[in-house]
């Protein structure tokens, strides 16, 4: 029955809790049912619907790499009433999880290719899951650019990882906080992304940018990127919107005929202004 | 218009049938007088209050497969462990849903569609399996029965397991469509006859008022249109619409109870309502009402004949009926048709 | 009918208004509401006994752009409506101008609302006795019949909210039905959530009601909610002498007290 | 069989009778334990939602009690408190909702006997009312609709 009722969230044991930055937490989630976690799969830019009982559903993209397997991680900000309650929950504790939902990122096809990032704020959670997927596969690409950016220097989630990334001689990390956001010991960049972005100028050739940030981030990232020389369809995006079912029933996520859920997350910049401006 | 033969189910052997149907475990639904109006209430005998020439209830039949509150499991959770225990699907009730039109049996197909959209919902396709639908065709309409114009008949079996036909005698032509039609003569036989009649004859005539096709094609690059802030203006936001409507789908999960012993609920909702898409951070994808009427009208008339090859109307004429405002959905149709086609 | 045409091409032409919100006619021989924004559409609009609409609730949509002069054809709810929401501060009166009509559908010319005020409070405000009957008959009812009687309402319910948007009172942004921290009213339309809500309906407009009775009237499934409202009216002028819609400076009833206010239940 | 022993919850402002319950415990007079205290800083911000809520978890009685009218720490709180009280007492009985499961009361922070005396005579009271089945049956009917 467990398989057939897609409503029936799996049941996961929070095994380990990780405070990322004020009112932003990881879990990492394993399955209680070793059946379903042999059968679980899934790909880079999924989500799920993570869920408290008694307080209801909410959705997130899984945070960690498919190739990191046994478990999954997700990455939230306290915000609503679920946020609040799984906030609350700490480590040893059950809770649903459904999924995974949507589409993926095409790692597959970005072979020998170069990979940029971009995030901003809490959306580099979405992205981390194909930053590891990639570092995981790290001789499949040529070269690694992370441009991740948040107001504070507080606000940057995954602390120790950007460490480690800046660490590594294969990376290229570069982190900014907005103007005002920076401590005495700060020493990465201060501004916003899109114009951290234009002065780091990355090389359109043979690149892959991946953005994924808040939407005002987005709206100025594109046009710097087409300036840079990047083709629309080398610009992927994740993008979100309210959902409740996750898997095209509800009618909350539809973009025109595009539904978030079933078609997206993932999208190009190409598809993107095909589509209607209702996200 | 020709002479058929068809089964015949007279008057008197209604009583009879409906005692059988009962005996044999099903829940019937039938349209029952209530004061002025006629709707649908569950009946256990057949009783003169059950009305076959009505011309349209208020609330459709929708809820019996996808009712407006259905528990999807309970759950029982402390610190360290956590159960969920989902319904009995083999309990659920086995309906027949007796004398419905047309168009009523023509919307489980959109609602069909969309709850298996690579996704099958057990709740709804159970409660489908053990549902057995009997058709009524129309002798009557009003100025809001616009079936025809979304391609189906006022005597169209479609969707119907059994499709009845009012003679002049009061009694019923009928036509068994399906094999669940057939279980249901099969368990009595003796109570059908055998008549030679046009069939046509008794059926009520539909204008139609505009073309399906048509309106689908002109509704493509309608997006940026003006004409949806000029419908819209009128509409308060409430969910009547979407509530009356047979084929309306949009739900909310929700969670009731403790944190230790609850459920699970789907409920229905409307894409009318300011807060069915807003984000927790503020943001609202469709932040005015002008952006909520044209999901509705384009979520039925383009996305999902695109997406799932059906349309999301039956031509019912429920949500007009029901509009506080007279929003009339056939006639924006109508007006919408007659727009420059926008690129 | 013609004066009110000639009176919203006026207002039109002269730019006076940008918008007259009045009624026109609807399909299926209704009436319904109409919103004319130059002279020559103004012929369109019509008023006899079917222009049942509370025409108030546009007011408080914010569907009209800013900054737009409206004229409102105002039958006797919509100006109690209008002087409700104005001792609220809802309204904008240099936005508005209210075309007043008379129970013998004349047309009255309002100078402001104060104006408004003046002619509410000379015509007949009492309740009728059709509508004391309706609540007599449920008060005479025991207790376990009105349980049963208002269960057996609630249990049609399906929440589709339209008393709410019909409503020119409930013109919150975010209505307590939308809120879910805490979750005060159970969102499913099962008996419980169907309770939760129309208390809280009445409990809200307790005081405020116009006694329009749209919230009833836009009820697709007919159900008697009115009376919850209208109960509570009746209540609060007996024991307060207050009554909605009849004033724009007094406070409304229970955002104020007087120390001597009797009750007979507080042990 | 077991008498029926009532869940009673009282909602009481924190100035008054929050004080006054205090005393009856430190003054040592027993009173019926079926009562659970909610503090409130004040009657006035006694929602009625929170009486309607008590009762669909399962409260069969509800003590609403605060300051004597004129003794309000926040001078008006308990005066607003008592109008609101009074309507939706009014709407709770035309709904057919058991007004008298709902007991209102002043007791200051000196009456330590009289607030045993209210929560005794409220108990005894829905005693005899019995548990609140007709509430209790509302709030159970989505099982029910959608399983028969």
């Amino acid at each position: 029955m467990s398989n057939t009722n897609i409503y029936k969230p799996y049941l996961m044991k929070i095994e380990k809790v990780t405070e990322e930055a004020p009112f932003v937490k990881t879990f990492r989630l394993k399955f209680t049912n070793e059946e379903e976690a042999t059968k679980f799969k899934f790909k880079a830019g999924q989500f799920g619907e993570y869920s408290v009982v008694g307080e209801g559903e909410s959705t997130f993209c899984i945070a960690s790499s498919p190739t990191r397997e046994g478990y999954i991680e997700c990455t939230f900000r306290e915000t609503g009433r679920v946020t609040s309650a799984l906030a609350n929950k700490e480590e040893g504790e059950i809770i649903g999880f459904r999924g995974p939902y949507g589409n993926t990122f095409p790692i597959d096809e970005w072979k020998g290719k170069n990979l940029l990032f971009i995030a901003g704020g809490i959306a580099l959670p979405p992205m981390r899951c194909v930053i590891w997927n990639c570092l995981d596969l790290r001789e499949n690409f040529k070269d690694f650019t992370i441009v991740y950016g948040a107001k504070t220097v507080n606000d940057l989630v995954y602390k120790h990882e950007l460490k480690e990334w800046e660490e590594r001689p294969d990376v290229k990390l570069i982190t900014t906080v907005d103007p005002g956001g920076e401590t005495p010991e700060w020493k990465g960049e201060i501004g916003f992304v899109p114009t951290v972005l234009e002065k780091a100028a990355p090389s359109a050739d043979n690149t892959i940018a991946i953005v994924c940030g808040p939407p005002i981030m987005i709206k100025y990232t594109f046009p710097i990127l087409e300036k840079l020389g990047f083709k629309d369809t080398d610009i992927f995006t994740t993008l979100e919107n309210r959902m409740k079912c996750g898997f095209g029933k509800c009618g909350r996520c539809n973009v025109g005929k595009v539904y978030i859920c079933k078609d997206g997350p993932v999208f190009t910049y190409a598809e993107l202004k095909k589509l209607p401006a209702e996200y | 218009m020709a002479t058929e033969n068809y089964k015949l189910l007279k008057k008197e052997s209604l009583p009879a049938l409906f005692d059988k149907l009962t005996a044999s475990g099903k829940t019937i639904y039938a349209p029952v007088k209530k004061g002025e109006k006629t709707e649908f209430d569950i009946v256990t005998k057949y009783s003169n209050d059950i009305n076959d020439e009505y011309i349209q209830t208020v609330q459709s039949l929708k809820g019996t497969v996808f009712p407006k509150v259905e528990k999807l499991f309970d759950y029982k959770s402390d610190k360290v462990d956590t159960s969920i225990q989902e319904p009995d699907f083999s309990k659920f009730p086995q309906n027949v849903l007796w004398g419905l039109h047309p168009c009523d049996a023509a919307a489980f197909r959109p609602l069909d569609a969309t709850f298996k959209w690579d996704y099958n919902d057990e709740y709804f396709l159970t409660r489908m399996k053990l549902t057995t639908v009997v058709g009524l065709s129309c002798s009557k309409h009003d100025d809001y029965c616009f079936c025809s114009s979304v391609d189906i008949s006022p005597a169209s079996g479609d969707g119907s397991d059994i499709l009845l036909t009012k003679n002049k005698a009061g009694d019923y032509l009928v036509e068994i469509i399906t094999e669940k039609g057939q279980e249901v003569y099969d368990m009595a036989k003796d109570l059908f006859g055998e008549i030679s009649d046009d069939k046509e004859s008794y059926i009520t005539d539909v204008p139609k008022k505009f073309d399906l096709t048509e309106l689908n094609k002109n509704l493509d690059g309608s997006f940026e249109a003006p004409y949806w802030l000029a419908q819209s203006m009128r509409c308060i936001g409430c969910g009547a619409c979407a509530y009356v409507c047979p084929t309306c789908t949009c739900f909310d999960l929700q969670d009731e109870g403790a944190a230790n012993k609850g459920s699970r609920i789907k409920c229905w909702d409307s894409c009318g309502f300011g807060h069915f898409t807003l984000h927790t951070s503020g943001h609202n994808p469709r932040e005015t009402q002008s952006q909520r009427w044209r999901q509705r009208i384009l979520h039925k008339f383009s996305y999902m004949p695109d997406r799932i090859k059906v349309f999301g109307c039956v031509g019912c004429g429920r949500c007009s009926r029901a509009c506080p405002v007279d929003m009339n959905l056939s006639e924006h149709l109508i007006k919408i048709m007659e727009e420059p086609k926008h690129e | 009918m013609d004066k009110l045409r000639q009176k919203a091409k006026e207002l039109l032409s002269n730019n006076e208004v940008q918008i007259v919100v009045g009624y026109e006619e609807g399909t299926a021989g209704k009436a319904r509401p109409a919103f004319i924004s130059s002279p020559d559409q103004a012929d369109t609009l019509i008023y006899d006994e079917r222009c049942i609409h509370n025409l108030a609730v546009y007011l408080t949509q914010h569907k009209l752009p800013n900054n737009t002069k409206i004229a409102i054809v105002a039958s006797f709810p919509v100006m109690k409506s209008i002087i409700t929401l104005a001792s609220e501060k809802q309204l904008d009166e240099n936005f508005i101008n209210v075309i007043g009509i008379s129970k013998d559908n004349n047309l009255i010319e309002f100078k402001d609302f104060a104006d408004i005020e003046r002619y509410i409070n000379q015509q007949d405000l009492s309740f009728t006795p059709e509508e004391q009957a309706l609540i007599d008959k449920i008060d005479a009812m025991s207790m376990e019949e009105r349980w049963e009687y208002w269960q057996n309402e609630f249990s049609r319910c399906f929440k589709c909210y339209a008393c709410r948007s019909a409503c020119p009172m409930c013109y919150c942004t975010l209505c307590i039905t939308d809120f879910n921290q805490p979750q005060w009213v159970s969102v499913p339309s099962h008996k419980l959530g169907n309770f939760e809500w129309h208390i809280n309906r009445a409990m809200h407009l307790a005081g405020r009601c116009i006694g329009c009775d749209e919230c009833s009237r836009a009820c697709p499934l007919d159900l008697p909610i009115n009376l919850l409202t209208k109960k509570l009216s009746m209540d609060i002028q007996k024991q307060f002498g207050y009554s909605a819609g009849q004033s724009l400076t007094e406070p409304y009833a229970l955002s104020t007290y007087k120390p001597d206010d009797k009750e007979t239940f507080i042990r | 069989m077991n008498e029926f022993e009532p869940k009673v919850v009282a909602f009481v402002c924190n100035w008054c009778t929050y004080a006054g319950a205090d005393l009856t415990g430190t003054s040592r007079i027993k009173y019926a334990p079926n009562v659970k205290i909610i503090r409130f800083p004040c009657t006035g911000r006694i929602d009625f939602m929170l009486i309607l809520k008590a009762f669909a978890k399962g409260a069969d009685g509800i003590i609403i009690s605060g300051c004597h009218p004129n003794d309000c720490h926040y001078t008006s709180g308990n005066f607003h408190a008592k109008r609101r009280w009074m309507v939706f007492r009014t709407m709770l009985d035309f709904l057919g909702v058991d007004v008298n499961r709902i007991t209102f009361s002043w007791v200051s922070a000196a009456e330590g006997a009289r607030w045993a005396e209210i929560v005794n005579t409220t108990v005894d009271g829905i005693k005899k009312l019995g548990p609140y089945d007709n509430y209790r049956k509302m709030v159970n009917e989505e099982t029910e609709v959608n399983n028969g």
